[in-house]
């Protein structure tokens, strides 16, 4: 299924929710969706036979500098097609729904976003630092971080 | 050892005033001495051999810089386990974690006391020999599982565990196993068993061929042997890949060293025994080693001996070089299930056998028809 | 279990056994099957093309700093000064190979094909200053110090030249850039700060030993111990 | 007789498994709880080898990046190159010379192989038996000699650039690949009858940590690890990329034949296979080759359009998607890489539950992980 007809169903189904489609560019295209529904919309795209995205083939945190997005690519065996799931978040306290329900593979992306951007999934079976240790400060890969020059006095 | 005492004193006259009792003494100190010597160069040897043989099948060249194609790769070798330092962990319970190794060690070398590497070459040659061997084997699980446990690692400890639990299901089909040998010679003594395969142009004497029964009575020993001393397959008290180095895995310096010449030793009463009580021990094909002069027939059979054992040596390396390990589970199960149930219908075979066929094996049967 | 079951599976495990043990006796028996390297008496022909320890010809390089800029791990640093004849002369140029990851982008960059990878690939140190490798003998300072005073003398003589009123040519300005350097030292240190420099300098080369020369690793050993 | 436990209490040990073992291929930690022999949950514990590859990314420019793609994942280091080179063109839209897209593949089925060898043989020594390890690593040397000649180099190849490859196959390259192949396949066979099939050997593997096509799928496994559970998906053919679809070799699936479907024996075996099905590759791209360049003319500091692309690849240990974000700028905005052993790990403590210790290490060799690839 096209990403156009893949928006129009979901703008259908879960009204303004569904904010826009980014097509242009983008390879495979969005579906810019509000944090709020993400487990509703991830459920919906699943369970639809028309679209069963069953696997999850990626989930990745972005820092777009004025605010985080969290980016999913979906793609489905069962149709042979693939889309791309945005939302956008603030850049104070961002947190969504974890999808670690309706896809299993995501609880490690999601761990790893929640790591290195310090974005919360409301709901995850189990967030915790993947990669760096359990004490570290601040999350690396934000565009503000900051270098520490120091952990447990070692030199960085 | 008296007897042999009594004919050194009178064949020395300078050991007539001697005690007899310290002749004896003497005489025992210096035949331990022997096989102390021949058990650690053994062990040494067989290390490197070990290495070697690994090298040609792993398609690679082995040790080879120290001395002439890595010939004193083994002393090199003891030397370092000798000037390491010896660590001991600083959990560790220090009296068992000491103990431990020479439980291992005494376990494998007290075995040679009773092994017939001749005609007349046998430091001790007991009437109960093949239940003493099984007996101090055995000591070998109590200083496995000490050093598992005196760890105090958890690695270790899962090593100490299974070593006893593997150990000690894997005797009863080793002891199994050797009793069709002890059957048709009727005694326990390894000398008498090895006497009792003598004849029939050497090797169709052997207890191998004596019937199809001991024949895979052969083969059931072999096999619960390697388990019982920890070789691969079954060396899962060791499982580098699974336990690190399992029980020793603490163990640094000499009292690694004596965990690792235990396992040769070990490797060494395996190879010993299946040869004696089915390959013919030191029995020369085609002759009888027996009617020689003293010297020559104990040379000839002390080489026959040792050719046989150290063939079965190299057996028991090709194996480990080739078959993946069990699961320890699976190796239960093995015991269980298939070792010990052969193991019983074989026995019962050899005794139908030698009930039937009045104690003749099938070459003599052969033999017989031709006259 | 069926007893058919179990004897297949003592059967199965007997042949696979069997098998595979054909397999190891054949590489045991068989001494063509070696294949080891005895490593340093044999050594195996390297192709061209290896990728082996950088070398740069210094007397083809231009200084560009094309090498430094594509280094994803900084692992070259050089300092070049303006010479007298505006062309860039390099003061000092050293890559430090323990960091270098042979990845071959400076030397595709490079454009007058100076920087190239030797075959080399043997060097054991006890130090990390050691594995820098110094293309320069000569001291930096001392470079830009000779540098400085052929600048000020061709300045200096094309000041006489313009002063003499004649007309001032570029060939007038030209001095050979390897003069003789016999002139007082402390009027060429005072002139250094003012040479303009270029080129990058990674802090951690800067204090391991920029000011090593090349032979002589105790002076690099210095610069590791400070560090 | 009535099993009492509650006359003598028995507690559960907690061991830790890694990050220095021999067994967990690299600095894996694992948390072992274990009940005796039995495994009740084995936690997987990553990032003692995070080196922040991502971060990386974004300060460096889309061609100075290629180097670090050879310390994703070691052992196919040609796959990961590749996969960066496809996942940069498609987003700045660059056209490759043909000839460069054949050597491309060329490498990446040989580093499929040599990573295979590896796996295979690792597994094998985690299993006990060493022997054929080394007969893995010696197969592998033939292709390192083949790496070396063409790149220069012999694990961090670095060969692949954005626009084609870096230099062309020297001459006698093809000619070599081609003796290897012969030489090779034969051997395939030799490991089959030495391990493969062997008795000890197929009882540790078979109904160890079986995983249903659905959860596999779920959990978002690729690569051999989704195949050996019997759904026949490869990005080789399922989203054709390169010059792939002019090739015809088949998809290794695990059948279940010595346990259940998707258990350690069929990952293993697809391996396996696939080393055959990558011959195959490699032979018909050495005698399709065409002439031509090997390098687009792509200038050194360029600016790809602004986009985001997700590009997917098959590696040898699962699908190496590459999330690239370009602000217009000659570095990436935002670069993330999915690895296919990141993704295994995930379901690692799923599939351990009630496992033997010596199972936690056939579980770790059959997903063929690597620890660079998943901490990065």
């Amino acid at each position: 299924m096209e990403a156009q007809a893949i928006f129009d169903m979901l703008k259908g189904k879960f009204g303004d929710a569904v904010v826009e489609l980014q097509g242009e560019g983008f390879s495979p295209a969005f579906v810019v969706v509000a944090p709020a529904e993400m487990n509703a919309v991830a459920r919906f795209l699943r369970d639809d036979a028309a679209l069963s995205f069953d696997s999850l083939m990626c989930l990745s945190g972005v820092d777009y500098k004025e605010k985080f997005a969290v980016a999913y690519h979906l793609h489905s065996m069962k149709h042979r097609h693939a889309i791309g799931l945005k939302t956008m978040l603030p850049r104070e306290n961002p947190s969504l729904p974890t999808v670690d329900d309706v896809w299993p593979a995501a609880n490690f992306h999601e761990r790893e976003a929640f790591d290195l951007f310090g974005i919360a999934f409301v709901g995850s079976k189990d967030l915790r630092r993947i990669l760096l240790p359990e004490d570290w400060e601040g999350h690396p890969l934000r565009k503000d971080y900051k270098y520490p020059d120091f952990y447990h006095g070692i030199k960085v | 050892m008296e007897a042999l005492a009594i004919s050194l004193v009178n064949a020395v006259p300078l050991l007539a005033g001697v005690p007899l009792w310290a002749v004896t003494l003497l005489l025992m100190v210096v035949v331990a001495a022997v096989i102390l010597v021949f058990a650690l160069t053994f062990e040494g040897v067989g290390s490197l051999v070990l290495r070697k043989v690994a090298g040609d099948i792993q398609a690679r060249i082995g040790p080879n810089r120290v001395g002439p194609n890595g010939m004193l790769q083994f002393l090199a070798d003891g030397v370092k386990l000798v000037l390491k330092e010896d660590l001991i962990p600083a959990n560790a319970d220090r009296l068992l974690f000491k103990l431990a190794p020479y439980f291992a060690f005494v376990g494998s070398f007290a075995a040679f006391v009773v092994v017939p590497f001749g005609v007349g070459l046998i430091a001790a040659d007991l009437n109960i020999g093949i239940y003493y061997v099984m007996a101090v084997t055995s000591l070998v699980v109590i200083g496995v599982l000490l050093a598992g446990w005196s760890s105090n690692n958890k690695w270790a400890l899962l090593g100490g565990m299974r070593a006893a639990a593997q150990i000690v299901s894997y005797e009863i089909p080793v002891g199994m196993a050797l009793i069709p040998a002890v059957l048709i010679a009727g005694s326990l003594s390894l000398q008498d068993i090895v006497r009792s395969q003598s004849g029939l142009l050497g090797i169709f004497g052997w207890n191998l061929f004596h019937n199809p029964f001991t024949f895979f009575s052969f083969f059931l020993y072999f096999t619960a042997a390697q388990a019982e001393t920890n070789q691969t397959p079954f060396d899962l008290p060791e499982a580098e890949s699974e336990l690190v180095s399992g029980y020793n895995v603490e163990y640094s310096g000499i009292r690694f060293g004596l965990f690792f010449l235990s396992e040769f030793g070990d490797m060494f009463i395996v190879a010993t025994l299946s040869t004696a009580c089915f390959l013919g021990g030191w029995n020369v094909p085609f002759f009888n080693a027996g009617t020689l002069p003293w010297i020559w027939g104990n040379l000839f059979s002390l080489g026959v001996f040792l050719a046989k054992a150290f063939t079965m040596v190299l057996i028991m390396m090709w194996v480990r070089w080739t078959l993946p390990r069990l699961r320890v589970d699976q190796l239960m199960r093995m015991a269980w299930k298939y070792l010990v149930p052969l193991t019983f219908v074989n026995l019962l075979g050899v005794s139908l056998w030698l009930l039937v066929f009045k104690g003749k094996g099938i070459p003599a049967m052969i033999a017989s028809l031709f006259g | 279990m069926g007893l058919k079951a179990y004897m297949n599976d003592i059967v199965e495990a007997v042949v696979t056994t069997a098998k595979g043990m054909r397999i190891t006796a054949r590489y045991g028996v068989d001494p063509r099957e070696e294949v080891t390297l005895q490593y340093p008496e044999e050594r195996w022909e390297i192709p061209e093309g290896y990728r082996g320890f950088l070398h740069n010809d210094i007397k083809t390089c231009t200084a560009c700093t094309m090498c430094v800029k594509t280094c994803p791990v900084d692992c070259i640093s050089l300092e070049s000064v303006r010479g007298a004849d505006k062309r860039m002369v390099l003061a000092s140029y050293d890559i430090n190979i323990g960091r270098c990851m042979y990845c071959g982008l400076c030397v595709e960059v490079c454009p007058p094909k100076s920087l190239k990878h030797t075959s080399g690939y043997e060097m054991a140190s006890v130090t990390r200053g050691e594995l820098i490798l110094h293309f320069i003998a000569e001291d930096a300072a001392e470079i830009k110090a000779r540098v400085a005073r052929q600048v000020a003398e061709a300045a200096a003589k094309a000041a006489e030249v313009a002063k003499a009123g004649a007309q001032a040519g570029p060939e007038a300005a030209e001095v050979p850039p390897s003069g003789t350097a016999e002139a007082a030292g402390a009027q060429a240190s005072a002139k250094t700060a003012e040479v303009p420099l270029s080129g990058t300098k990674p802090s951690d080369v800067s204090s391991e030993s920029a000011k090593a020369p090349v032979v002589e690793p105790k002076a690099a050993k210095e610069g590791e111990n400070k560090e | 007789m009535t099993t009492r436990t509650d006359a003598l209490p028995t507690q559960e040990m907690t061991i830790n498994m890694g990050p220095q073992h021999p067994s967990t291929h690299g600095v894996l930690r694992v948390i072992l709880t274990t009940d005796g022999e039995v495994v009740t949950r084995a936690v997987p514990d990553v990032g003692y080898l995070h080196r922040g590859l991502e971060k990386i990314g974004e300060r460096v420019t889309y061609a100075q990046f290629m180097p670090f793609t050879d310390r994703l994942d070691y052992l196919a280091a040609m796959n990961c190159n590749c996969a960066w080179a496809w996942a940069v063109e498609k987003l700045a839209k660059i056209e490759v010379p043909e000839r460069a897209e054949y050597l491309r593949v060329i490498v990446c089925e040989l580093n499929r192989i040599s990573s295979h060898l590896i796996a295979f043989g690792s597994y094998t020594a985690d299993m006990g038996a060493f022997t054929p390890f080394l007969y893995g690593i010696r197969e592998r040397e033939h292709v390192n000699d083949l790496f070396e000649m063409i790149c220069g180099n012999r694990l961090t190849y670095n060969y692949a650039r954005v626009g084609g490859v870096s230099g062309d196959a020297p001459p006698g390259f093809l000619e070599k690949t081609k003796e290897f192949l012969d030489y090779f396949e034969p051997k395939i066979d030799e490991y089959n009858n030495l391990i493969s099939y062997n008795k000890i050997f197929v009882h540790r593997l078979a109904n160890v940590a079986v995983i249903p096509a659905e959860e596999a799928v779920a959990y978002g496994l690729t690569g051999p690890n989704l195949r050996g559970s019997g759904v026949p998906f490869d990005l080789r053919k399922d989203e054709a990329y390169s010059v792939y679809p002019k090739f015809d070799f088949k998809v290794c699936v695990g059948t279940g034949e010595r346990g259940t479907l998707g258990d350690c024996f069929d990952r293993y075996m697809v391996r396996i296979n696939e080393m055959r099905e990558s011959i195959k590759i490699v032979r018909q791209a050495v005698a399709q080759i065409p002439d031509g360049p090997v390098l687009a003319k792509v200038p050194r500091l360029f600016k790809p359009p602004v986009g985001e692309v997700y590009f997917r690849s098959e590696c040898p240990r699962g699908e190496t998607g590459i999330y690239l974000i370009s602000d217009g700028s000659v570095n990436p905005f935002r670069l993330k890489i999915r690895t296919g052993s990141f993704v295994a790990m995930n379901i690692f403590e799923k599939v351990t539950k009630g496992l033997m210790i010596a199972d936690i290490v056939a579980v770790i060799g059959s997903f063929d992980i690597i620890l660079p690839e998943i901490d990065r």
